[in-house]
């Protein structure tokens, strides 16, 4: 499950750090104790800036940092498919091979096919897309997402 | 042997049962009639058992390695079981108990500790019937001691049945929590759930099915049958001892605050404040009854695999017959339905004024074990004035030659007494 | 091979148990080293769970027939061994309960709702510690709430143990229970017991020792212990899921109420009112986990032929080798007593700035199995300032040769992160 | 276990009947229902009649029918003598083998030994014995053995 490409996410994250954003969560996963600090800045809904702080093990911190690299920039429509593509490749219990499609959408992500097979860990490499997701629902006021508490 | 419609090929299903070859005293075969009280287990739930220890056994949900994850994933898997056997919209609404007798007292704990619009407290009521199981009245007894609740509950007619006649008065906008059994353990009556639940949805009540006596030996739908909650046990249905079942719908599981505290229930814990797990694991504190929860997924497989319309129909024609056979011991008194529709497969009975005790001491001697006592439901007794009751209960591996069994042994009891 | 003195014959004894044979990812062999959340099981107690179902299942307490009476002299001869193993002065002050959280949850809700002068309430204070298991944290956090009692604690000194240093000003005349763990499960620590029960006593406060992992380690006298409640799990020494057992003085459980209402727990029901049985049947509502009491019993069999002395000792000379061969790791570092005086067998380490998920992961892939997280003990952590911890933990069936392999697994663990 | 001469005073018992004592006490076998409601009248320290009404299984009336028979008449320490001896026979399991000696004492109820292999109807058989103990405490105000609570 150790791509290359995971583990130099991990050693070099991309965007890491806490820059002013419109909403904040804190999000944390109980069985383990990653925890993530997540802040969105939307210009509209062009998805201006995520930024993050956290402690965790390396599948969650390279997810953070491969979620950086995807979904900044883009689009809220945009980014939500890509989201429902990496949570899809994640509840894949291993089953799912990426195909070219795929691969165009998820770009680095890709890599967490592998970890898929691990239930405990894909919750670990979900931690910052879920957050994300709740950020954002607090940003734009939209949509019922938010039901897992921040603190 | 007599041939009755609908039966199960009970002769190569008795085989997956090894406790079935046993002999008793001397050789005799036995007979078991006490399915009411626990069922047999069978050959493919005992191997699941023996399997998980040898193979995968760890504590689940909290680790990387191989065994944590397929231990989970077995764990998992049984409550994805479980929840398809009862039709269950969402798997997270299956909590794992100990037993049934857990689960209610579960609900009743919850509603005293809730906020509103669901809290039970002094100004409010709590409604149950006199043919619950003790676990079934013990709970809300508690409950209303403690919170001051009022508890009322509705009578039987003379032939065992609820006496639903007076449910306005029973149900009211008072009530916050109606229990009641869908199959009574020791009257064999099957309740009508429909008229119960729509009197408690007119006033805001919600509503819980002690399913014991159902799980085991007919289709489940919990969404059919529209109540918020539905109890019911592993042991009187193929699977192990140790493991109960609590059914609840999303949002109440969501709103209802936690009962038992501990690991698996938290979702973060520090010294001054802790907050929980979504359900299921909001409720199920500590090391979960791992093995016994894969045991009833394998009995629950096993029990689909037959059928539990078959299986329903099979307990019918047992029933069937042995009403009739046993309506024609002397002396004998069905306490409960006096036919075979909408019981199930429980018959309780007395015979002329021979103690139960003796009646299910001299049968055993037989090699035939039924149960004697008031089968946890005391206030039936009281009820109908007898001290206590024999009861058969018949089960999928049940024959007609088991109920011929039955009728001999009876006459030997009156002669032995006699 | 490392040969260290008081050692068990680990050879021999490993054949008991099935799932050490088992290979893992493409052939390696399985090194288990996750014993403080479940222990294995012998095939001793795999057997007598099978001969349970197979050939004396039945419900207890309540029958005439043969199979019920033995599955009652079963249950209750478990009932017996495991009091004979506690030293416990009496069999009815064992309470058989589905694991430790229960019974910790149990005597949390004994107090809630007890008469003076037990009662916990909004003028009155509980204790606990800053290393306790969560389910020794949120039913007294629980009760606290919901009584409006203040929940207090000891914090932790540096090396991992108890800081009593102001046991006067945290446990007070206002103290009615404290509650602590006797060896912790994520630091090892063994907890000072008579200096903290010689001062509840002084103020007249109950001692409830969480002993879930102790019990499974060293003799456990709770006599010896003065305590007046004793918690533990059976998954942890042995036996099956799906079991928990509380002692509690007998005087205590007399007077104490109920918890759980039901069957089995009850003296005589009518709808109005009940009365309870004696203990320990008033504590146990429903059926009880009944194969699983009898594996517990099997278990504690085993552990007693074996020895708990010899255990204590194999494990003490496991735990100092596993020091010794840690510290020589770079960039490990113990959470928790630096040496093997004084704590169980359960090591928690960081190493370096790698994430203990990640030291996990990469140890699975070499069959080694060991916890990472907080271990249901996040208050540690945060005193510790980490975000969890690896743990390695032993039993009586641990070997130096798998010590051996844990290190050279975290070597390979820093040279893949490196 | 049904010896001839259980069915014998379960068919014919002795002494039925509540009649006027120094107090009276009511046993349940919470387990199978069997109740008794039984009367104690002493002279000094002579048991002047021990009469009882309940209803129960054969055991449970039988050894009520015999209680009456060995105790009436006999001075306290002698029928606790002979409690004593019955309850250790009810308890042996089936193990003990009555000897001339204990038959000199527990006459005809030397016929319980073989229930005593039947747990669930050692309580049956001791219901009465019990209450008897019960009684006789709160009628002479003695001991702290009055622990089960009387209806
Ligand atoms: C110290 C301690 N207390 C309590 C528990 C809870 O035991 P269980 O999960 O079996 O309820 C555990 C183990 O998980 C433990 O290690
Ligand atoms: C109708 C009914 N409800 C509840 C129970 C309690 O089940 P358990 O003893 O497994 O808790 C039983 C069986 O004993 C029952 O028959």
């Amino acid at each position: 499950m150790y791509q290359e490409v995971i583990l130099d996410h991990y050693k070099h994250p991309h965007g890491r750090g806490l820059r002013p954003g419109d909403a904040e969560v804190h999000h944390v996963n109980p069985t383990c104790g990653d925890e993530i600090t997540l802040r969105v800045k939307y210009d509209g809904s062009r998805i201006e800036d995520v930024s993050y702080e956290g402690q965790g093990c390396s599948i969650s911190q390279a997810s953070a940092s491969v979620l950086n690299d995807l979904l900044v920039g883009k689009d809220l429509a945009e980014a939500q498919k890509i989201q429902e593509v990496f949570l899809e490749l994640m509840q894949s219990k291993g089953k799912l091979e990426p195909d070219d499609a795929m691969e165009e959408v998820l770009e680095d992500a890709v890599a967490f096919a592998g970890v898929s097979k691990y239930p405990a860990r894909v919750k670990c490499a979900l931690l910052s897309w879920m957050a994300w997701k709740d950020a954002t629902a607090q940003a734009l006021g939209a949509g019922t997402d938010a039901e897992r508490k921040t603190a | 042997m007599t041939a009755l419609p609908g039966l199960l090929d009970t002769e190569t299903l008795r085989k997956d049962f090894p406790i079935l070859e046993r002999a008793l005293h001397d050789g005799k075969k036995l007979v078991y009639l006490d399915n009411a009280a626990t069922s047999q287990t069978p050959r493919q739930v005992i191997d699941v058992l023996s399997e998980y220890y040898e193979q995968h056994n760890a504590n689940v949900h909290r680790g990387v390695h191989v065994l944590a994850e397929e231990a989970t994933a077995l764990y998992e898997g049984a409550r994805d079981k479980v929840a398809e056997f009862i039709n269950a919209p969402s798997r997270d609404e299956v909590i794992f108990t100990k037993n049934a007798s857990e689960s209610l007292n579960l609900v009743a704990n919850m509603l005293g500790w809730a906020d509103e619009p669901y809290r039970v407290d002094h100004e409010t009521e709590i409604v149950i019937t006199e043919m619950e199981h003790h676990s079934n009245i013990v709970p809300w007894q508690l409950l209303s001691q403690r919170t001051g609740a009022k508890l009322k509950w509705f009578g039987l007619t003379d032939d065992g049945r609820l006496d639903l006649s007076n449910i306005d008065e029973v149900i009211t906008e008072k009530t916050k929590i109606v229990s009641f059994v869908l199959v009574s353990n020791i009257l064999g009556t099957h309740n009508p759930v429909e008229a119960i639940v729509r009197r408690a949805q007119e006033v805001g009540a919600l509503v819980l099915v002690d399913a014991s006596q159902a799980a085991p030996h007919m289709p489940l739908d919990v969404q059919a049958l529209q109540a918020d909650f539905v109890a019911f046990t592993g042991h009187k249905m193929c699977g192990p001892t140790g493991i109960g079942v609590l059914w609840g719908r999303q949002e109440l599981l969501e709103d209802l605050p936690p009962f038992l505290g501990g690991g698996e229930m938290i979702e973060t814990v520090s010294m001054h404040s802790s907050t929980y797990a979504p359900a299921p694991h909001k409720f199920e504190a500590g090391t979960p009854p791992v093995a016994q929860a894969v045991g009833l997924g394998a009995a629950v497989d096993y029990l689909t695999a037959i059928g539990m319309d078959k299986i329903a129909q099979h307990e019918h024609a047992i029933t069937e017959y042995a009403v009739k056979r046993l309506l024609e011991v002397p002396d004998l008194r069905i306490i409960g339905p006096g036919t075979a529709e909408d019981r199930g497969a429980a018959i309780s009975f007395t015979l002329g004024d021979i103690h139960p005790h003796d009646v299910g001491q001299v049968l055993d001697e037989q090699g035939i074990a039924v149960r004697v006592g008031h089968h946890c439901a005391r206030p039936v007794c009281l009820r109908y004035g007898i001290p206590a009751t024999t009861r058969a209960s018949f089960y999928l591996y049940s024959t007609p030659g088991e109920i011929d069994a039955l009728v001999d042994g009876l006459e030997h009891v009156r002669n032995f007494f006699g």
